[in-house]
């Protein structure tokens, strides 16, 4: 199965009542791909990418990560997943980064990141903590480690947060805007890791504001727009010209 | 002797005595609710005051009220507030025993008690305000009765209706306690009918089931407040996926 | 006041003492866990147990343990069936039957008080763990677990000092404790405050180092919360 | 003081003594009674119900002016309130399951008097021998508690319960063999019983259980009591105790 | 007192605990600047701007608004204000956007909106609401006016809490970053709208990692670095070169 598709999503549709916030998104993602998912506030990114590690359970459409369809079912008005076991393994291979970091407040940072590692893949713990200094080095807030969530300022807090993903070692990452909370210094430190873990192969989806991001590190653009996707291609196709009317007016305020 | 006969409003039923008590349990309890309501707000705002001296007093008051057992508030509050009471009627020159009512002196007694337990129910609530949100509306100067009245209020309200629940409930098993003051209410008035007809078992069980009456009815009015006060809230989901 | 009455009063209470505090300790113990099964059984999703779950909390938090430990140990007995069970031997004790009852009782108020502390976890720690693939037992031990106790302990704290006073029903059922020796030396002496107010130290004693207990507890479990310098304590909340 | 308004509490639910009838109304041989002493002593009487628990309290505070409720003149009472003078004198009895190997001890349905202090009575040492091993209830902190105490404390387990009612069903259920209480109590206890317990063992009378019930009023209200004893001084030598008696009891239990 | 300085800040110290986040600030502003605050993560900026409003009273150090110095005293270990009276007053002038948010989550969006007008400047609710309807509009979030902070996505929550601060009319505005939650289309939205603001002469203090907001808008930079003022300037000196190399160092990454 290594020619699988590490993600492959078919016409995914979710409603909050009777709001439909994704109306069919379908989108694949080769070994190595690196996606950037733009488009406005609202138009149902965080939403996407939440029904991708089934926290939000989709209405309707498939989803199949690694080759394997995530099965789930109908029932009584609810939806519910066939195994929880099948998805319990599947999001331990689907890091994602939350906007708003969820970092869990009664453990200090570096518990936070370790906390995968061993209590989920059962790894050693002196291990993960070796290689939760070296991240938490990387993301440059090992100076905080003992720390409360509660103690750090937003941009270590997101930092913190993509730490703590990437200690699972994921097979695909799901980024909701993981840069949102830093100053451009950080936000070039942190593109320049993900820069890293693109060339060393993994799978990324990222939804994000960052144009030089999309453009330099990516190589596909999606653009979403009210459930929908609007227009993709690659950063050149996109911005060179070729995408929609719609995707040049969003990126216009980046221009100027 | 037929149970439903003992139990019924005929002639030789207790049906309408039970009732009666059942009312008198449940206005014993509102009444002590609301009492605690009051003392309880003052107890909590000294408990979180920064002013060591008040705080220190709303610390005690939880901790005697909490930690002495109910009978014994009931008794000094029944015996010790009409000594009180008589004391004061020989300052005005009657002379003479004067008693509290057995009601106004068991729903105080229970008022009190509840009162310490709202005051921690409250202090929880308080606690669980989100500060930003109160550091919002300092941000904007809304004076201290406005962040009282406007955002600090509404949410505890809405944290501490759960507990509030368990407060009722505990209330409402506080006022059997009053029996010792003569006040026929539902604990009292049970173990008279199982005494004077020598049915313990029916009239226990009678009992329990009209105590299980109030608490079904008073759990369907929490539940409706709950479900107002969480409107405004995603509901958290804890089980599969 | 007569002090050597007190005294010798204080004497007679406290030889009652291990009898309140074995009853204490066994039935929290046993209650503890009982009430862990039921919130199991509440918040499972599946319909049955939960409503077994809802219906034992109504019965148990709803009527008075009164009447549950006058029905439990003058009741039962009544039915030739469970005097002839493998349970007699236990049933036939008073001192079992009283741990019985109030264990089944903070039971059902413990579970409660778990479901609100469950219920208080932010939805969006249980998303970041969910999203690492936990689920299940380890969710609730690594996650929901230690953030639900820290919310319910106050509340939890309330319930255990309730039930170190309603070991005080006990001699309903010939158990004699603190409170039921107390009321015995009041028919013999009639001298109801001071009888009463030494029960009382008894008891304030024993809740206040429960409640200190539980707080240093509670200081102990909150270092997340607490800023690390104390000048700046909840600024915000006393500015 | 001038006694005009009395006002007399009792329990209300301690059948025949006193009892509530399911109007809510307090009947049985002491209200009958108390109407009766009232009308003599030319007193205005309002019966009111409360708890035992809290009655003498409750007297002391002034709550009420007197208890009437089966209340025993003992020694450790009269350190508290005052008496009158008796109006009931009972015999104390065993019970015990019909249909238990205890059933028909020795002297069931003799007579046995006995004063306080008194050792080796030849029925008590009969009885020894029967109950030794086996587990007797009674009511805590009363006479008869003293007494099982005192005689068989070392040869038989002793179980006290808070009410005599809660006694009687763990004797109907087997958790005791004995139960030791007032014999007219158990007379109607018996009757509620159908048939599931009955005496054995004699009887036990006597200055033993001290003089008897009598109205408990506060110390300083001599002059109230000596309007009381008057009336029942009167209503014993007409026969009218008795009278109420066997309504009630089926026995006399006039002093 | 007209030619008061709407707000000066005098040598403000910080610290949490032994650890020390502003190490004396000073820091003027004339009517009507646009002051853009610099600096990497964890420099203090958050708290620079909380110590401002007094939301964390400062150890040491001085703050005037509109001419009238702000009392504090330490006592018993204790920093506390002199006159919440005063407090309260000077902070209705002073509006604050936070990172977070901290939308009330009891009211419903234009609740938040008109919260401040109606219950503190105690003005007549239909004209609040009437204002209130056309800030939403103008923030784009008028169709969210009655859900709750809970049911909207990350952009329409920060887009909510900008529209909640202006709706006071305040004096001085404190934005800690105002636009790190949203897409490049909002992104230049909202700064238009806090332009339209400067050029209607309002004051404002803005934290941001927007170089193009902070080069065009402003009139001022302030760089913050490790609890200092590391360099301040006109946008033409500091991004001409004038300033110093850290400044550099920190919008090279932006300049890549
Ligand atoms: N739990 C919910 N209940 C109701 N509506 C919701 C819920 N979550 C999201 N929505 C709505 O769904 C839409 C899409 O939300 P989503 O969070 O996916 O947007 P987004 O593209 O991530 O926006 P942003 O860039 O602002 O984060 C929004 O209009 C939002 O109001
Ligand atoms: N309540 C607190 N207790 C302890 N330390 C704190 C507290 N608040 C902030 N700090 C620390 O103070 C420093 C400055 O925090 P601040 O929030 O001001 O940074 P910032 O410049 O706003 O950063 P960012 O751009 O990431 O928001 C950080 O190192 C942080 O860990
Ligand atoms: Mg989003
Ligand atoms: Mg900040």
């Amino acid at each position: 199965m290594s020619d699988a598709l590490p993600l492959s999503v078919r016409n995914i549709r979710k409603s909050f009542g009777r709001h439909e916030v994704l109306k069919g998104i379908s989108l694949d993602a080769r070994q190595g791909d690196v996606i950037s998912l733009l488009g406005a506030s609202g138009s149902g990114k965080s939403t996407f990418l939440r029904c991708i590690n089934l926290l939000e359970i989709a209405n309707g459409g498939e989803i199949w990560v690694d080759g394997e369809q995530v099965r789930w079912h109908h029932k009584a008005g609810r939806t519910r997943v066939d195994s929880q076991k099948q998805i319990d393994r599947i999001r331990s291979n689907l890091g994602m980064v939350f906007q708003s970091f969820n970092l869990w407040s009664h453990m200090t940072i570096l518990e936070n990141v370790i906390e995968g590692p061993v209590h989920v893949l059962k790894r050693p713990k002196a291990d993960c903590r070796a290689e939760a200094e070296t991240l938490l080095e990387k993301v440059g807030i090992a100076d905080k480690r003992n720390a409360y969530p509660a103690h750090l300022s937003g941009g270590q807090q997101q930092r913190a947060a993509i730490a703590r993903a990437l200690a699972m070692k994921p097979k695909v990452m799901l980024f909701d805007e993981p840069t949102s909370a830093l100053d451009p210094e950080l936000v070039g430190d942190v593109l320049r890791v993900m820069r890293a873990l693109a060339e060393d192969g993994m799978t990324m989806l990222v939804v994000t504001h960052e144009m030089g991001f999309a453009r330099t590190v990516s190589n596909r653009v999606v653009f979403m727009k009210e459930g929908l996707i609007d227009s993709s291609g690659t950063p050149d196709e996109m911005f060179g010209g070729a995408a929609s009317p719609a995707f040049h007016q969003f990126i216009g305020h980046f221009e100027r | 002797m037929a149970s439903f006969e003992l139990l019924g409003f005929g002639p030789t039923g207790w049906g309408a005595l039970l009732i009666g008590a059942t009312l008198m349990t449940l206005a014993v309890t509102a009444a002590a609710l609301a009492i605690g309501a009051v003392v309880g707000t003052a107890v909590t705002a000294a408990k979180l005051s920064s002013r060591v001296p008040l705080k220190i007093l709303g610390n005690a008051y939880t901790t005697v009220f909490r930690g002495v057992p109910e009978l014994l508030i009931i008794y000094l509050i029944y015996f010790g507030g009409s000594s009180v009471v008589t004391a004061f009627g020989k300052m005005l020159g009657y002379d003479g025993f004067l008693g509290l009512p057995s009601f106004l002196a068991g729903s105080l007694a229970v008022g009190l008690i509840s009162a310490a337990y709202q005051a921690e129910v409250y202090r929880g609530a308080y606690l669980a305000i989100a500060t930003g949100e109160i550091e919002a509306a300092l941000a904007i100067g809304m004076p201290r009765a406005g962040r009282l009245r406007r955002i600090i209020m509404p949410q505890v309200c809405r944290f501490a209706i759960p507990g509030l629940g368990n407060v009722w409930q505990l209330s409402l098993k506080d006022s059997a306690l009053i029996s010792v003051t003569g006040l026929a209410e539902l604990m009292r008035t049970s173990q008279v009918a199982a005494g004077s007809t020598r049915q313990y078992f029916l009239f226990f069980i009678a009992g329990g089931c009209l105590y299980l009456l109030l608490t079904s009815f008073s759990d369907q009015v929490f539940n409706w407040f709950e479900r107002r006060a969480n409107r405004s809230m995603p509901t958290a989901t804890i089980g599969k996926a | 006041m007569d002090i050597g009455f007190l005294y010798s009063t204080f004497l007679t209470l406290m030889a009652a003492l291990p009898t309140t505090l074995a009853l204490f300790a066994l039935s929290v113990f046993i209650g503890g866990l009982l009430a862990l099964l039921v919130v199991w059984m509440r918040v499972s999703g599946n319909p049955v147990l939960s409503a077994f779950a809802k219906v034992y909390i109504f019965v148990f938090r709803g009527s008075p343990l009164l009447i549950q430990m006058f029905l439990i140990f003058y009741g039962l007995a009544q039915f030739s069936i469970v005097r002839h069970s493998f349970l007699w031997p236990y049933l036939r004790e008073p001192f079992d039957c009283a741990v019985l009852s109030l264990a089944l009782c903070t039971a059902g108020y413990s579970a409660e008080i778990f479901r609100g502390g469950i219920r208080a976890v932010s939805a969006k720690e249980i998303e970041a763990a969910k999203a690492i693939g936990m689920s299940g037992f380890l969710l609730v031990r690594r996650i929901l677990a230690p953030i639900a106790f820290r919310h319910a302990l106050p509340a939890y704290s309330t319930e255990v000092v309730l039930m170190m006073k309603s070991t005080a029903l006990a001699s309903l059922v010939t158990v004699w404790e603190v409170t039921g020796v107390a009321q015995r030396l009041i028919s013999q002496t009639y001298r109801t405050m001071e009888v009463f107010l030494c029960a009382a130290v008894i008891y304030l004693v024993l809740n206040f180092i429960l409640l200190q207990a539980f707080a240093l507890l509670e200081y102990a479990l909150s270092r997340h919360r607490r800023a690390p310098s104390f000048a700046t304590v909840d600024a915000a909340k006393t500015a | 003081k001038e006694w005009k308004n009395v006002t007399i509490t009792t329990e209300g639910a301690y059948a025949p003594w006193n009892m509530t009838n399911s109007q809510g109304k307090i009947v049985g041989f002491e209200p009958d009674l108390i109407k009766v002493l009232c009308a003599r002593a030319k007193l205005d009487c309002k019966l009111v119900a409360s708890d035992w628990d809290g009655m003498i309290p409750a007297l002391t505070a002034g709550k009420f002016d007197v208890i009437m409720d089966a209340l025993s003149i003992t020694d450790e009472r009269k350190k508290v309130i005052d008496f009158t003078i008796p109006y009931a004198v009972t015999p104390a009895a065993f019970a015990t399951a019909s249909d238990s190997d205890l059933a028909k001890a020795p002297g069931t349905g003799t007579t046995l008097k006995m004063t306080p202090g008194e050792k080796g009575v030849k029925g008590i040492e009969a009885l020894r021998k029967v109950f030794k091993g086996k587990t007797i209830g009674i009511q805590a902190a009363t006479v008869y508690a003293k007494f099982i105490y005192d005689n068989f404390g070392d040869i038989a387990t002793i179980r006290e319960y808070k009410t005599g009612a809660d006694r009687d069903l763990d004797l109907k259920n087997g958790r005791i063999d004995l139960g030791f209480d007032d014999a007219v109590y158990f007379n109607d206890a018996f009757s509620a019983a159908k048939g599931a317990l009955a005496f054995t063992g004699p009887k036990i009378a006597g200055t033993i259980w001290g003089e008897g019930e009598g109205l408990g009023v506060r110390k300083s209200d001599t002059d109230l009591r000596d309007k009381f004893n008057a009336a029942i001084k009167s209503a014993l030598a007409d026969g009218t105790v008795k009278t109420l008696s066997m309504k009630w009891f089926k026995t006399d239990v006039s002093p």
